[in-house]
């Protein structure tokens, strides 16, 4: 049970190390395959967990991982990003290094936040939690700093992964109905978002959401 | 005192008091006359003035209306029932049991807004601006003066001025205190006002420009500008006997016997008044209407201390 | 007799106890004659199709304000008296600046409502119910400060409604622009609910506060009578003018009530019965004369298409009967015997006086006495503003074609207006027989009265009987008229009036503001007038071709008090506007700082 | 067998034949939003009368307040899906929306109405989130159906917003799981509502309060409170009006739904005043950030939509005031701002159809151009600004009683609200009096806008009878709903 324990907390830090890296990174192809290594991730950390604790629907949620977030999301990144001519990510708000102080703090607030959540007999993984926490707050900043509408899609996308990784470690899963239900909606939210996407290209002809800006007032 | 002796009373209250008052005016213009060295009109003249006005036709401007035509008669009205206010004589005055100093003031605003609009009827602009300066300078006088009767009232137990003078007649030497002082001076300023005097309106002239209560009267001419002209000195002579009455009310009559004690220092009082008044005009000269403000402010600013030193000092 | 509320054990109930009737009967006798004078009106007026509908909804909602049990009642009847009658006052809503002063009256009642509704509910929260009998019965006992709070609030929610300085400002906008019976109606009874609630606040629910609470209704009393009838003496349009005078009578209401609210803090029944009767009194008197004035202005309005003075005159050839009536409304706001007006000034005196007599400390004793003096000259005043009103308007030559065409008001006009006169007359006459109507209806305020005769009757103190002077004064002018006949008949000539040699012109005549020149100069360091002259020279020489003259007073008020606070709204509200500046990042930022915010205080 | 699955499947079927049958996709939407509404009125009402049902195996679960938020809907979705017949007629003549895109409209209209009704019937908190999701999903497309830029740059930012949102919401879940997991053992029950609102005595403190604290930023997003709102103006202002009436008048209150149930969580797990207090906080936060955008404005559906933001503020501040009265008023007050907000916002959308543009300054003369919609928006927002005689005021009247006799916050509160009423007040009447008196401009637009006087006069009608006098039905439903929300102090 113990050896679970440190690898779920040897997976939680490096599914952090991902986003960390994330918020470096400028290209948009590559942030693609940075999530779909955090949904690699994710999965493990289910399957472990499945593991140890031999619950059934554990194994469902690490399948169900694989199948939505590592495949089917990204799949319809690609597809926006094929329609798209241009794959950086223009200037973002903040210079990459104050970026990655502030994904620091940001990780610092995280911890002290959720650190008084000692979970005592949940599943023993000390740092899931405020990893979760922090990876939620590392998605929004990604989405508040970057300008393209894709780069702002893979940042809420890392927030979900955050909040699903909570569900994970917390309570062993959450029902599997509800997994399912929330699998579906976040399918569906990456499908209406890239339809938006690429409606917004074709008006504006660019994914840089610098020129929303009109609703004032 | 039975109901005809009441009435019979009133009827020499009033008539003694519109006998005197051209005589009164005839007494002032002849002070004056004497202290600027000139010999000046026989007493009497005011009487064969009016008697000659009163018989002579009147010439009635054309766009003139019925407030024109019943101007005359209310103004004297008023001014006649204001007399029956004050005590002159007995120490009752006839109408004290019915009115008292603040029907006075109203009846004296009913006259000015009759006379004034009068004033305007004729649409001449003389009249126009003798109405406008006759209101302007009420609306600073009748504070003053009505500050002065809240100073007594507050003093005499209320706003009767007969109960008011036969307070300050049992009151006896009181009456002589500081605060009534400032009273009287601020009362004698508003009886200058109110009865067109020199340092705020000139009653013997004749230069439209310069005349406020004269300025109404223009138009008017024969009968019932004589009935205008013996109704304003009856007003001054009712604003004689109201500083007598309020601050000298010494020999009013309280028994049918001092009749003639009460007669003779009445006489008396309107010679005192008569000389203070002649020495007012003959010594200040006509104040620009823009002045008069400043001379009634003072009138009220006394009238308040006056208040204030009854009120505070007591 | 009650109904189920909205509100869970809330019932709108009535009540009618006898300062209710009192109302009451000022509400439907005046309602009455302006209704007369509305149908008679109509031809002149282009109401929207609903004004009549509204015209009734607004005499009902007044009278359910009057006679409402509960709080929720109350304030049900007093917002929908204030939105018909902005409706009503949006009547011909063509010029941008009738819109604009609808919408300032309705948000600025709206505004006083906001405070009385917080009065309410500071009062509810004591007594632990909206009934107004809870509040009488169990004298509302609550801590002094509380209890000032509930005063201010009430006093500055029932000020606004009523026309009280500083909260008058509405007032002199919506009446000239309202319909003549709409206004007869606001000026003359819907400003008096506004005194109707105060009185209820301060006599009924609250129990005897400190003096000064009486001392500010005396100093704003005081204030609004002086400043009303100044700016009213400043203004050319008859309407405003007249609602001017509104605000100055509500300040001799005021008077009154002020009296009453020391005289009860410092114990003395007496003052307190004769300062409530000169104030009820006052809003019989001013609801009569009021209206009167203002119908017969709607009467000049109909009948010359304006109300500015300086283009009338003469009306009182053409318009005899409007005359008439008008002269006996001047006569009765001017508070000039024998008239209502007079008998309830002479009473306000008088409860000034016996305060100033009776009150314990000196201090308390010399602010009545010194509101006395502005009571005086808030008369004169008054004398002068209505001389210039009817005699520029009435008396001489026509000042514009208009006028000299204008036609007698409709019979019904006429007789709603004559309906009115004699009441100012008999309301005089016969002001004892009133004074103890108002004494039965309203024990407190049962005003001290001998038979005729009113006054405390006490030695030395002032007396007065209406009829008896009435009489005295007629009967010497008949004398002064007869005596002289002794000396014979004599005839009278008509000729021109006299104008320097030269054929009497309407230019030669008085205007208005000549004629309220001397008192606006008096008078200018509180009015501030401004004028701007400019003379236009003949091209190249430096002849005069024409000058151009023009003045007004400063809206002090307006500007200082009520653009100032508005404009600071809308420029804080212009700067706030920039938060939502359309970029998405910034309001993530927004839901990350409300997230962070929460985290900490859930810790 | 209850009638309450009926309210999701209803709109699912005729969803689907829209889906099929594009070209009749208008009448079978009014069908369905009118049968929806018979059905919604019925479980609402037995709802209230009778004790909280069970239906679909445990599925659903009804109390009074959930009945309210159905009743709500119920009404609003038939009125806005009545009234889309005529606004989308209008806007295919005026080519704003392509013919093929009309069946389209119709789907999305009758899925997210299914998606409103999942909310207040789903019995586990989890596949409430879900359902909330969903409806944030469908109605994103539809803020976007107006092919310009604006509507565009609307939903996206509708979206960002409520995705992050339902993220930070998924995450306080998460923990309430937590928390009920570890009192209620293992079981699929934990999340249950009936189960969780028996014994939330024994969940944990700590979690509760940051799961509440992160619960009420997620779905006070959604639900347009102060300052998670700035997506609400641009949404509602560029939505097409029957979509701003579905937000408005329905959205607005399942999100509401969703934190009165975490509230009612947390008051039992940690006592009444940690949520009230938020609660109270961020309703005085919403009616002070509305009032500066109420008085400075250029856009009527803007104006309304900051309007709806004050007035969540002000339920919000209610439920916050809490006590019997305080309440019943918040019930009260959510019927009647869902019932007052979507006659102003079909006014406002008949009007904007008649001028083509809703910039205050271009709309002039409205009562001229179109008296029934005009009569509608200022007697509306004199009803909706709590001017007496209407219902609004009676809400808010008890709402500031209920505070005044509350405890010092609630006062605070309660002047807030006094005062904030009284400056939108002033605002509001403004902009609305320009657009409905002045001179109106030559060149106006047709559109058609059938049974105005009923869209018109039905919901005022309402709003004035209930501002005097309650039926008995429903005032025992609004105590039925008070009794729901009663938290013990």
């Amino acid at each position: 049970m113990i050896g679970a324990a440190a690898v779920v907390d040897g997976l939680a830090i490096a599914l952090l190390s991902v986003a960390l890296f994330s918020v470096a990174l400028r290209g948009l192809v590559s942030a693609v395959w940075l999530l779909v290594a955090q949904s690699i991730l994710l999965a493990f950390v289910a399957a472990t967990i499945g593991v140890s604790s031999g619950a059934a629907h554990m194994w469902a949620a690490a399948l169900l991982t694989l199948g939505v977030r590592t495949f089917a999301v990204p799949a319809v990144l690609f597809r926006v990003l094929g329609a798209v001519a241009l794959k950086r990510e223009t200037r973002p708000l903040l210079s990459t290094r104050s970026a990655l102080i502030l994904a620091v703090g940001l990780v610092l607030v995280a911890y002290v936040a959720a650190g008084r959540l000692e979970l005592s007999d949940a599943f023993p993984a000390r740092q899931a939690l405020p990893v979760s926490l922090a990876l939620t707050f590392i998605g929004l900043l990604l989405m508040a700093t970057r300008r393209k509408a894709i780069s702002q899609l893979i940042g809420l996308i890392t927030i979900e992964n955050g909040v699903f990784l909570a569900g994970l470690i917390a309570t062993l899963g959450l029902p599997l109905f509800v997994e399912i239900g929330i699998f579906f909606d976040l399918l569906v939210a990456v499908g209406v978002t890239a339809v938006l996407t690429l409606r917004i290209n074709e008006q504006f002809d660019t994914m840089n959401t610098d020129l929303l800006r009109r609703l004032r007032g | 005192m039975n109901e005809a002796a009441n009435v019979g009373l009133a009827v020499i209250h009033i008539s003694l008091l519109v006998a005197l008052a051209p005589g009164l005016s005839g007494v002032i213009k002849r002070m004056k006359a004497v202290l600027q060295g000139r010999r000046g009109p026989p007493v009497l003249q005011p009487y064969f003035d009016l008697l000659k006005l009163l018989r002579k036709d009147a010439v009635v401007s054309e766009h003139a209306t019925a407030i024109f035509r019943w101007a005359p008669a209310v103004y004297a009205g008023c001014i006649a029932t204001a007399a029956l206010l004050v005590p002159v004589l007995w120490s009752t005055a006839p109408l004290a049991a019915w009115g008292d100093a603040i029907v006075l003031v109203g009846l004296f605003a009913l006259a000015r807004f009759v006379l004034a609009l009068a004033g305007l009827d004729t649409g001449s602009a003389f009249g126009g601006m003798g109405s406008s300066r006759e209101v302007a300078v009420a609306a600073l006088a009748e504070p003053a003066l009505l500050l002065v009767l809240f100073a007594v009232a507050w003093r005499t137990g209320g706003s009767d001025l007969s109960g008011a003078s036969s307070w300050i007649i049992a009151d006896g030497v009181a009456a002589f205190a500081p605060s009534q002082l400032l009273a009287l001076v601020a009362l004698v300023i508003v009886v200058i006002a109110e009865t067109g005097r020199v340092p705020v309106d000139n009653p013997d002239t004749h230069l439209e420009l310069t005349m406020i209560h004269e300025g109404m009267l223009l138009e008017y001419s024969g009968r019932p500008l004589g009935i205008l002209v013996w109704a304003s000195l009856l007003k001054q002579i009712v604003l004689f006997a109201l500083v007598a009455a309020l601050f000298f009310p010494f020999g009013i009559a309280a028994t049918p016997s001092e009749l003639p004690v009460a007669l003779g220092a009445f006489v008396l009082k309107l010679g005192a008044l008569a000389v203070v008044m002649s020495l007012v005009e003959s010594s200040t000269a006509k104040l620009r209407i823009l002045r008069v403000p400043e001379l009634l402010g003072a009138a009220s600013a006394l009238a308040m201390l006056a208040l204030v030193a009854e009120v505070v000092v007591g | 007799m009650s109904v189920e509320g909205p509100l869970p054990g809330m019932v709108l109930s009535w009540q009618l106890d006898g300062l209710s009737l009192f109302f009451a009967l000022v509400v439907l006798s005046i309602s009455a004659v302006t209704t007369l004078y509305a149908i008679g009106h109509a031809r002149h007026q282009h109401g929207f199709p609903g004004s009549g509908l509204l015209y009734a909804l607004f005499v009902v909602a007044m009278l359910a304000v009057v006679v409402a049990g509960d709080a929720f009642t109350f304030l049900l009847a007093w917002e929908t008296m204030s939105l018909v009658s902005f409706g009503l006052v949006l009547t011909d809503h063509r010029r941008a600046s009738v819109r604009e002063t609808a919408w300032a009256y309705l948000v600025m009642s709206h505004a006083a409502t906001a405070f009385v509704v917080g009065a309410f509910l500071l009062l509810a929260r004591t007594t632990g119910s909206l009934v107004f009998a809870d509040w009488t019965a169990r004298a509302v006992v609550l801590d002094p400060a509380v209890a000032t709070l509930v005063f201010g609030l009430g006093l500055v929610g029932f000020g606004t409604k009523a026309g009280m300085i500083p909260l008058h400002v509405w007032l002199p906008r919506a009446h000239p622009v309202a319909p003549a019976h709409v206004s007869a109606l606001m000026s003359g009874v819907m400003i008096k609910l506004g005194i109707y609630g105060l009185v209820r606040l301060s006599f009924d629910w609250l129990a005897p506060g400190p003096a000064w609470w009486g001392a500010i209704v005396l100093t704003l009393g005081a204030t609004s009578a002086v400043l009303g009838v100044l700016y009213a003496l400043m203004q050319h349009d008859l309407k405003r003018l007249l609602a001017y005078h509104s605000v100055e009578n509500i300040g001799i209401i005021l008077l009154g009530i002020g009296v009453a609210l020391v005289g009860r803090s410092q114990g003395l029944p007496a003052v307190v019965a004769i300062g409530l009767a000169a104030a009820l009194f006052h809003v019989a008197n001013h609801a009569a004369f009021k209206a009167l004035l203002f119908m017969g202005a709607g009467a000049i309005d109909g009948a010359v298409g304006t109300r500015e003075i300086e283009r009338l005159g003469g009306l009182i050839r053409r318009m005899p009967l409007t005359a008439l009536c008008f002269l006996i409304g001047s006569a009765a706001i001017s508070g000039l015997p024998p008239l209502n007006g007079f008998a309830s000034e002479w009473l306000t005196f008088q409860s000034l006086l016996t305060l100033g007599r009776s009150a314990a400390e000196p201090h308390t004793a010399l602010l009545p006495l010194l509101a006395g003096g502005a009571l005086a000259l808030t008369a004169a005043l008054a004398v002068a503003c209505f001389v210039k009103a009817f005699g520029v308007s009435f008396l001489a030559l026509p000042r514009s074609a208009e006028a000299a065409a204008a036609r007698e008001a409709g019979a019904l006009e006429l007789i709603a207006m004559a309906i009115l006169a004699l009441a100012c007359i008999a309301l005089g006459l016969g002001a004892a027989p009133a004074l103890s109507l108002i004494g039965q209806l309203v024990p407190s305020a049962a005003a001290p009265l001998a038979g005729q005769t009113l006054g405390l009757g006490s030695v030395g103190s002032g007396r007065l009987v209406v009829p008896n002077v009435a009489l005295v004064l007629a009967s010497l002018a008949a004398v002064a008229v007869v005596l002289p006949r002794v000396l014979g008949p004599v005839r009278a000539r008509v000729a021109e009036t006299w104008a320097c040699g030269v054929t009497l012109q309407p230019i030669h005549e008085y205007t208005a503001t000549a004629f309220a020149k001397p008192i606006r100069l008096m008078f200018r360091d509180i009015v501030r007038p401004v004028r701007d002259v400019g003379i236009v020279h003949r091209a190249g020489t430096r002849f005069v071709a024409s000058v151009h003259y023009r003045s007004h007073i400063a809206p002090v008020f307006e500007r200082y008090v009520y653009l100032a606070i508005t404009g600071r709204l809308v420029a804080g509200a212009r700067v706030v506007r920039r938060a939502q500046n359309g970029s998405l990042q910034t309001y993530l930022a927004y839901v990350f700082a409300a997230v962070i915010v929460a985290l900490l205080i859930a810790r | 067998m209850s009638l309450a699955p009926l309210l999701v499947l209803v709109p699912l079927v005729a969803a689907a034949t829209c889906a099929v049958a594009a070209s009749r996709a208008a009448a079978v939407s009014a069908m369905a939003a009118s049968l929806t509404f018979v059905v919604g009125s019925i479980v609402a009402f037995s709802s209230f009368a009778g004790p909280p049902e069970h239906a679909l195996y445990g599925l659903i679960y009804v109390d009074a307040l959930s009945g309210l938020v159905v009743l709500i809907i119920a009404v609003v979705a038939a009125i806005a899906s009545l009234y889309a017949v005529a606004y989308v007629g209008n806007a295919v003549r005026a080519e704003e929306i392509a013919p093929s895109g009309v069946g389209w409209f119709y789907v999305w209209i009758q899925l997210s109405i299914a998606a409103m009704f999942a909310v207040p019937l789903m019995n586990n908190l989890g596949l409430m989130w879900v359902a909330i999701e969903a409806t944030t999903l469908t109605t994103a497309l539809l803020v976007a159906f107006f092919r310009r830029r604006h509507s565009l740059e609307a939903a996206w930012k509708y979206l960002m917003l409520g995705a992050v949102g339902l993220g930070f919401a998924l995450f306080g879940l998460v923990l309430t799981y937590y928390a009920a997991s570890h009192a209620l053992g293992e079981a699929a029950a934990a999340l249950d509502w009936d189960q969780l609102r028996a014994n939330a005595g024994a969940l944990d403190g700590a979690l509760m309060r940051v799961a509440f604290a992160l619960v009420l930023i997620g779905f006070g997003t959604k639900a347009g409170l102060a300052p998670m709102h700035t997506w609400l103006p641009d949404a509602h202002g560029e939505a097409p009006t029957p979509v701003s009436v579905l937000l408005s008048g329905a959205l607005l209150n399942c999100a509401l739904y969703a934190i009165l149930r975490f509230h009612l969580l947390a008051a039992g797990a940690l006592g009444a005043s940690f949520s009230s207090d938020l609660l109270l906080g961020l309703g005085v936060i919403s009616i002070v950030v509305a009032v500066p955008f109420v008085l400075v404005q250029h856009d009527l559906k803007r104006l309304l939509a900051y309007s709806s933001v004050e007035h969540m503020g002000i339920v919000a501040l209610a439920v916050g005031i809490g006590g019997p009265l305080g309440l019943f008023a918040a019930g009260f007050h959510m019927f009647n701002h869902s019932v007052g907000k979507t006659l102003l916002f079909v006014a406002a959308g008949a009007l904007g159809q008649r001028y083509g543009t809703l910039r205050l300054s271009r709309l002039r003369g409205a009562f001229e151009v179109a008296p029934v919609p005009a009569l509608g928006l200022v007697i509306g927002t004199l009803a909706i600004t709590g001017a007496p005689p209407f219902a609004p005021f009676a809400s808010e009247f008890g709402i500031a009683q209920a505070g005044f006799a509350g405890r010092p916050a609630a006062l605070a509160g309660a002047v807030v609200l006094l005062a904030g009423s009284v400056l939108v007040f002033g605002g509001m009447l403004f902009h609305v009096l320009s657009v409905v008196l002045r001179t109106p401009p030559r060149r106006v637009h047709a559109a058609s806008f059938p049974f105005a006087a009923g869209f018109v006069g039905l919901p005022l009608g309402v709003l004035l009878v209930m501002g005097i006098w309650l039926p008995p039905p429903i005032r025992d439903a609004f105590i039925a709903v008070a009794g729901v929300l009663e938290v013990v102090r």
